[in-house]
């Protein structure tokens, strides 16, 4: 822990894992721009609870990177200030779920300000925060947010499913001119290691990948979900089924034409986020679905979510609430019946 | 510490004015357009030329001292009430107009001009401050100094809070002016909060505090210039609280008959800010009623051509709805923009 | 306006408009249990900023009916305290777009209390806020929320469409064991008047209404779209066309059954609200349409919403903003193409 | 005004103490029964027996000592640290470890015991405070006090600010008491806030306030039970700061080496409060080594059984997942619990 601690950057022969490839990313941005500044909770001398700003204070100094009192909207507050003022600020919230108190600053603002001042001002502002479940944390701490974020126009919303991809989305993330909020699996922080280009590379905002090709489902899925998806299509490609996993990525703003596309191939739609399902971004999912390819539909469309209860801080029975293989395969069976 | 005042509500300075009769000429032609403006806005709106409208009547000096402060490298953050703040730091008079008319083009504040939109959800604009605040220490030669206003209603918001103290925390160079009059909307300081000195508050957050009269133009002015000064010489934030008293209704839709006395207002009217500095120029021989009619004149002049430039601003366009949410069109945001005419 | 404003109640030959229905179930709540309390910004003296609790602190006094400091995290914390210490409070925050605030205590503590305490504490607790738009207002007081509180799970979201519907379900919303928003459409609060039984009663919670009964289309809606609604029927009729309008009042718990039994009748499904449509609460909707309905479908199913944009701040065209009758009859002709 | 102190550090007490031996006693053993679970606590926690634990060590007599101004009558309201205060106000032990084993039965605190659950997400319990105080003036024959913690850290979110203001606002009789324990996490009070004497906000509030030694569990005893006095007596809120400090890493997953020099942790553990006591106790006779040891046999034989009936209870059962969402099961909760093996 203390030499990972010292040097998050992994082993390139080993790979990097992605709490290691988000602070490669950070550590990337905060050297090519002075204008970005990383900040938060316990992200300076302590390097962040996942260690994600680990080594950058030490690095770049008390002025790139600093500790923020413990307010949440106050957080957000500062980092459009200091966008405003011509800043590029990348701001962690300790957690998804501690992001609350901060929504009236997202809802009034962070979507607002260029269309209220119409194109005068504009917030390139991005906002980390882990998110979700399946590693046993305390309560509150498993939140999954990122249906409510999906509701303000004007923000960006990425999940990012494995390092290279977190890397990539970051940096392009921090170069957007709009503001995006970046939510990191938790479960996924250390699950996996890969290689990642060093250096700076952007992948493109706003597209959904095809991570596996398939004829029979198509799987809609982002961030933790996305490994889950993965599982299962493997299970099912024992039994000659070809699932496709269909990685939205860019939850906002959403790239319905390759949701569209795939649906269209496959005639059959599972959408699977760990979220509690009524309300939750998978019901836009299916929304679109139902708007522009039901006549390319076979069966019914079928969401595999959270329950319709917060996430369980109870947490011996968490593996119930939060969507697994086997519940994508129940849900796969069912529309292939 | 006492109320800082330099002019009593009857004009009489006591002691020394450490102010030029030309900056108290200055200040007064700043203050009397404003309220000039005011008072025609409120007929404007009753004529149906202009929105709903929130008069700052009485609150001249605490607005148009405080934003004197300034330079224009300075920023400039008002809440909604700031209208003679913004006009005095320089937002035109014609943009002003088609603000409170709603119009787009009254939204898009002139490139350049330091100043952030006016804001409607309470205390939500002193987290901005802190951060623009912080910005220019990183990007300005000399850094900028940033100016907020609030009202004594919003210093109850969890924003207003957490703003000073990462102001405190981080030393830096902002000026928190509570405009404390009296209201908000119905409920008044005594039920808004417990203490009523509501510059007591900055002893817990480890700033200075200064409570002036906020009627007294050469207070505010006076006041904010430290201020400004410590802020930009490094040493800190200010939390400035201006005694002041809102004449007016809230809004052009509000009664205040419904819930106060209409002749506490009118007594407090009697202590406007205006009065007493023509009384303190006029002393000076700086200003008489010849004078004060030739301002009357040029400022019918400037409000005319502001309004025939605001009349001349072409409708807004439906497809401008979707404009500006992203930097570019998104998808659904295009394919609104064409359903709604966009061209 | 003075006369009103000392007598919110209407002559009971002219009936009622919907924000002197809600006074006088303020007023029925307040008389039959002392638990019940009423606060929030200027609900005291001045009665609102919309008169709903107009004459209410004179007539149960300050202790029953009381103004707040304005903060509406504070409003809604310290009703949750009230309710936990046994009272039945009733908050108004004062325009919707001003509950961002207190999302946090919503999303951390409205819906989680009772789960969280495995039933030992319980929040019996009703926020009414005025919502939506097309009367003109300054920014932000347009905004149209539900979606995000439909996400907590374990919070009712409640919206009428009439003065009676508002009386009688707000007076069950009070008498709910769980919390509830309350959101009252501004356009509606005087646009109506309708006779309104005197004293007590209340409608069940949790149920969808048929407004106006067809067979071509199913218009799904609430709040203030359901007089748009009910208008675009009213126009199709006189083409022969007949629009079912289903008023789907509780949006969480959502009357599914009520919502599936409609599309299966008619084959074909609107949805209509005034929230930006991408996220928002007619996605649930249309999920659950594609979800449990899609063989009955003789159409895609088409969402009337907001613009994927804030609310324009700019008023002027703000009727292009929220649907109109217009734009639901266009989505009709549409789906019956 | 100083820091309330009775006891020092080095166990000797400056003029009169106004406790008695009993009640010194009575003291002892609950801050001394508090450290023999938080101890034990760290080592199941070790061992797999307890999840993801915050320990309070150090902290007792902040807890203890403000725990004991309660009655049964009053109500008391935890963040997620006070352990310590929630097992003297009469949170059975078994349900403490169920609780740190995140288990369902944890969470239901029984019925009729005035404690509001442990709170995670930091500050938002005191506007509940300030809610469940006012409540009692409605309800109650002899209206309730409520005693709510927070933390340093926690002073700066909106909602603390928010509390303190209502409560000031309403004069609820409602104690807050602050736990200064150096950090936040990795976060020292001096990054945290620009005037470290937390006690100084309550001037701007318009409450009283008293910063005590929260190692001195005479002075944070006496302190409350005033505070609650006053309370009881219909004058107001009160806002205690208690100087503590957080020897133990922030929760059993946190390595404080990261982020501070742990000499420092070691220097404070020295003037821990439970030392202190055992000399003031010892030098009036009335504790020695023989009693040390026989609580301690009492302290284990009550762990064991606590943990012994924590053992017995059943597993969580997956349909407990969608139970207490609503009064009554919803129509998507009933699906989700056929799903999930209810009956
Ligand atoms: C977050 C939020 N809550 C409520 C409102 C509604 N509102 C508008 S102005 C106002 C009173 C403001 O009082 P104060 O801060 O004293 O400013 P003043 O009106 O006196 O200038 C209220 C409650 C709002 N705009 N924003
Ligand atoms: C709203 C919120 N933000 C962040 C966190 C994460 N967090 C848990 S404890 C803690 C530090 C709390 O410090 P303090 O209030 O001083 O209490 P202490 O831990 O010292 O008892 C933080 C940041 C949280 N639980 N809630
Ligand atoms: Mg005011
Ligand atoms: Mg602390």
């Amino acid at each position: 822990m203390a030499a990972e601690a010292r040097a998050p950057v992994a082993d390139a022969r080993q790979g990097m894992t992605m709490v290691q490839a988000v602070n490669d990313a950070l550590a990337v941005a905060l050297g090519r721009d002075d204008r970005v500044l990383v900040f938060g909770q316990d992200v300076g001398v302590m390097g962040g609870v996942f260690r994600a700003t680990d080594g950058l204070q030490a690095r770049f100094g008390e002025g790139r990177v600093f500790d923020t009192p413990l307010a949440e909207a106050g957080i957000v507050g500062l980092g459009i200030g200091l966008a405003l003022g011509g800043m590029r600020p990348v701001a962690e919230v300790q957690f998804a779920g501690f992001l609350y108190p901060a929504l009236d600053q997202v809802l009034s603002h962070l979507g607002r300000y260029r269309h209220r001042t119409r194109g005068r001002f504009s917030l390139p502002m991005v906002v980390r925060a882990p998110y979700g479940g399946g590693v046993h944390t305390p309560e509150q701490h498993a939140d999954s947010p990122e249906g409510i974020l999906a509701q303000a126009p004007g923000v960006k919303v990425v999940v990012p499913s494995s390092p290279e991809r977190a890397k990539g989305l970051l940096l392009a993330a921090i170069d957007d001119p709009d503001p995006v909020f970046f939510l990191e699996a938790i479960k996924l922080y250390r699950s996996e290691r890969q290689a990642v280009p060093e250096g700076h590379f952007a992948f493109e905002l706003g597209r959904a990948r095809i991570v596996r090709p398939g004829d029979a489902v198509s799987l809609f899925c982002y961030g933790g979900m996305v490994e889950v998806c993965l599982k299962a299509a493997e299970v099912a490609a024992r039994e000659g089924v070809e699932l496709e996993v269909v990685d939205l990525e860019t939850l906002a703003p959403l790239d319905e034409a390759t949701v569209l596309d795939s649906v269209k191939r496959t005639g059959r739609a599972v959408i699977v986020y760990e979220a509690p399902r009524s309300g939750g971004f998978g019901a836009e999912v299916a929304a679109r679905i139902a708007e522009e390819a039901i006549y390319h539909l076979e069966a019914p469309v079928v969401r595999v979510a959270g329950w319709d209860a917060p996430y369980p801080p109870f947490t011996s029975v968490e593996h119930h609430y939060r969507p697994d293989a086997r519940r994508v395969l129940a849900a796969v069976r069912e529309v292939l019946e | 510490m006492a109320t800082v005042q330099y002019i009593s509500p009857g004009g009489e300075v006591a002691g020394e004015l450490p102010l030029t009769t030309e900056e108290l000429v200055r200040g007064y032609r700043a203050a009397a357009r404003a309220r000039f403006f005011d008072e025609r806005a409120v007929t404007l709106q009753r004529q149906g030329r202009l929105g709903v409208y929130p008069p700052f009547r009485g609150q001249e000096a605490a607005q148009v001292g405080a934003a004197l402060a300034l330079t224009e490298r300075d920023w400039l953050v008002p809440s909604y009430r700031e209208t003679a703040a913004a006009l005095t730091h320089g937002l035109p008079l014609s943009q002003v107009i088609l603000y409170w008319r709603s119009h787009p083009a009254g939204w898009r504040f002139p490139e350049g001009l330091r100043l952030l939109p006016f804001y409607v959800p309470i205390a939500t604009q002193l987290p901005h401050a802190v951060g623009l605040a912080l910005a220019g220490r990183y990007q300005a030669e000399e850094p900028w100094v940033v100016l907020a206003f609030i009202g004594d209603g919003g210093t109850s918001e969890g924003d207003f809070h957490e703003a000073l103290n990462f102001a405190a925390v981080y030393k830096a160079p902002v000026v928190f002016v509570v405009q404390n009059n009296g209201w908000a909307i119905s409920t008044p300081t005594e039920r808004q909060m417990g203490n009523v000195r509501i510059k007591d508050r900055a002893l817990g957050y480890g700033m200075a505090g200064v409570r002036v009269d906020g009627n007294d133009l050469a207070a505010t002015w006076l006041t904010a210039r430290e201020a400004v000064a410590r802020a930009r010489a490094g040493e800190g934030p200010t939390l400035i609280e201006a005694l002041t008293y809102r004449i007016a209704p809230h809004t052009t839709s509000d009664d205040p008959g419904r819930y106060r006395d209409e002749a506490e207002a009118r007594r407090h009217a009697a202590e406007e800010p205006l009065a007493r500095l023509r009384r303190v120029l006029g002393a000076r021989g700086a200003w008489d009623e010849a004078r004060e009619a030739e301002l009357e004149r040029e400022l019918e002049a400037e409000l005319q051509a502001a309004l025939a430039e605001a009349d001349a601003a072409p409708d807004a366009a439906p497809a401008e709805i979707v404009e500006h949410v992203y930097a570019e069109l998104g998808p659904d945001q295009r394919r609104a923009w064409e359903a709604l005419g966009g061209r």
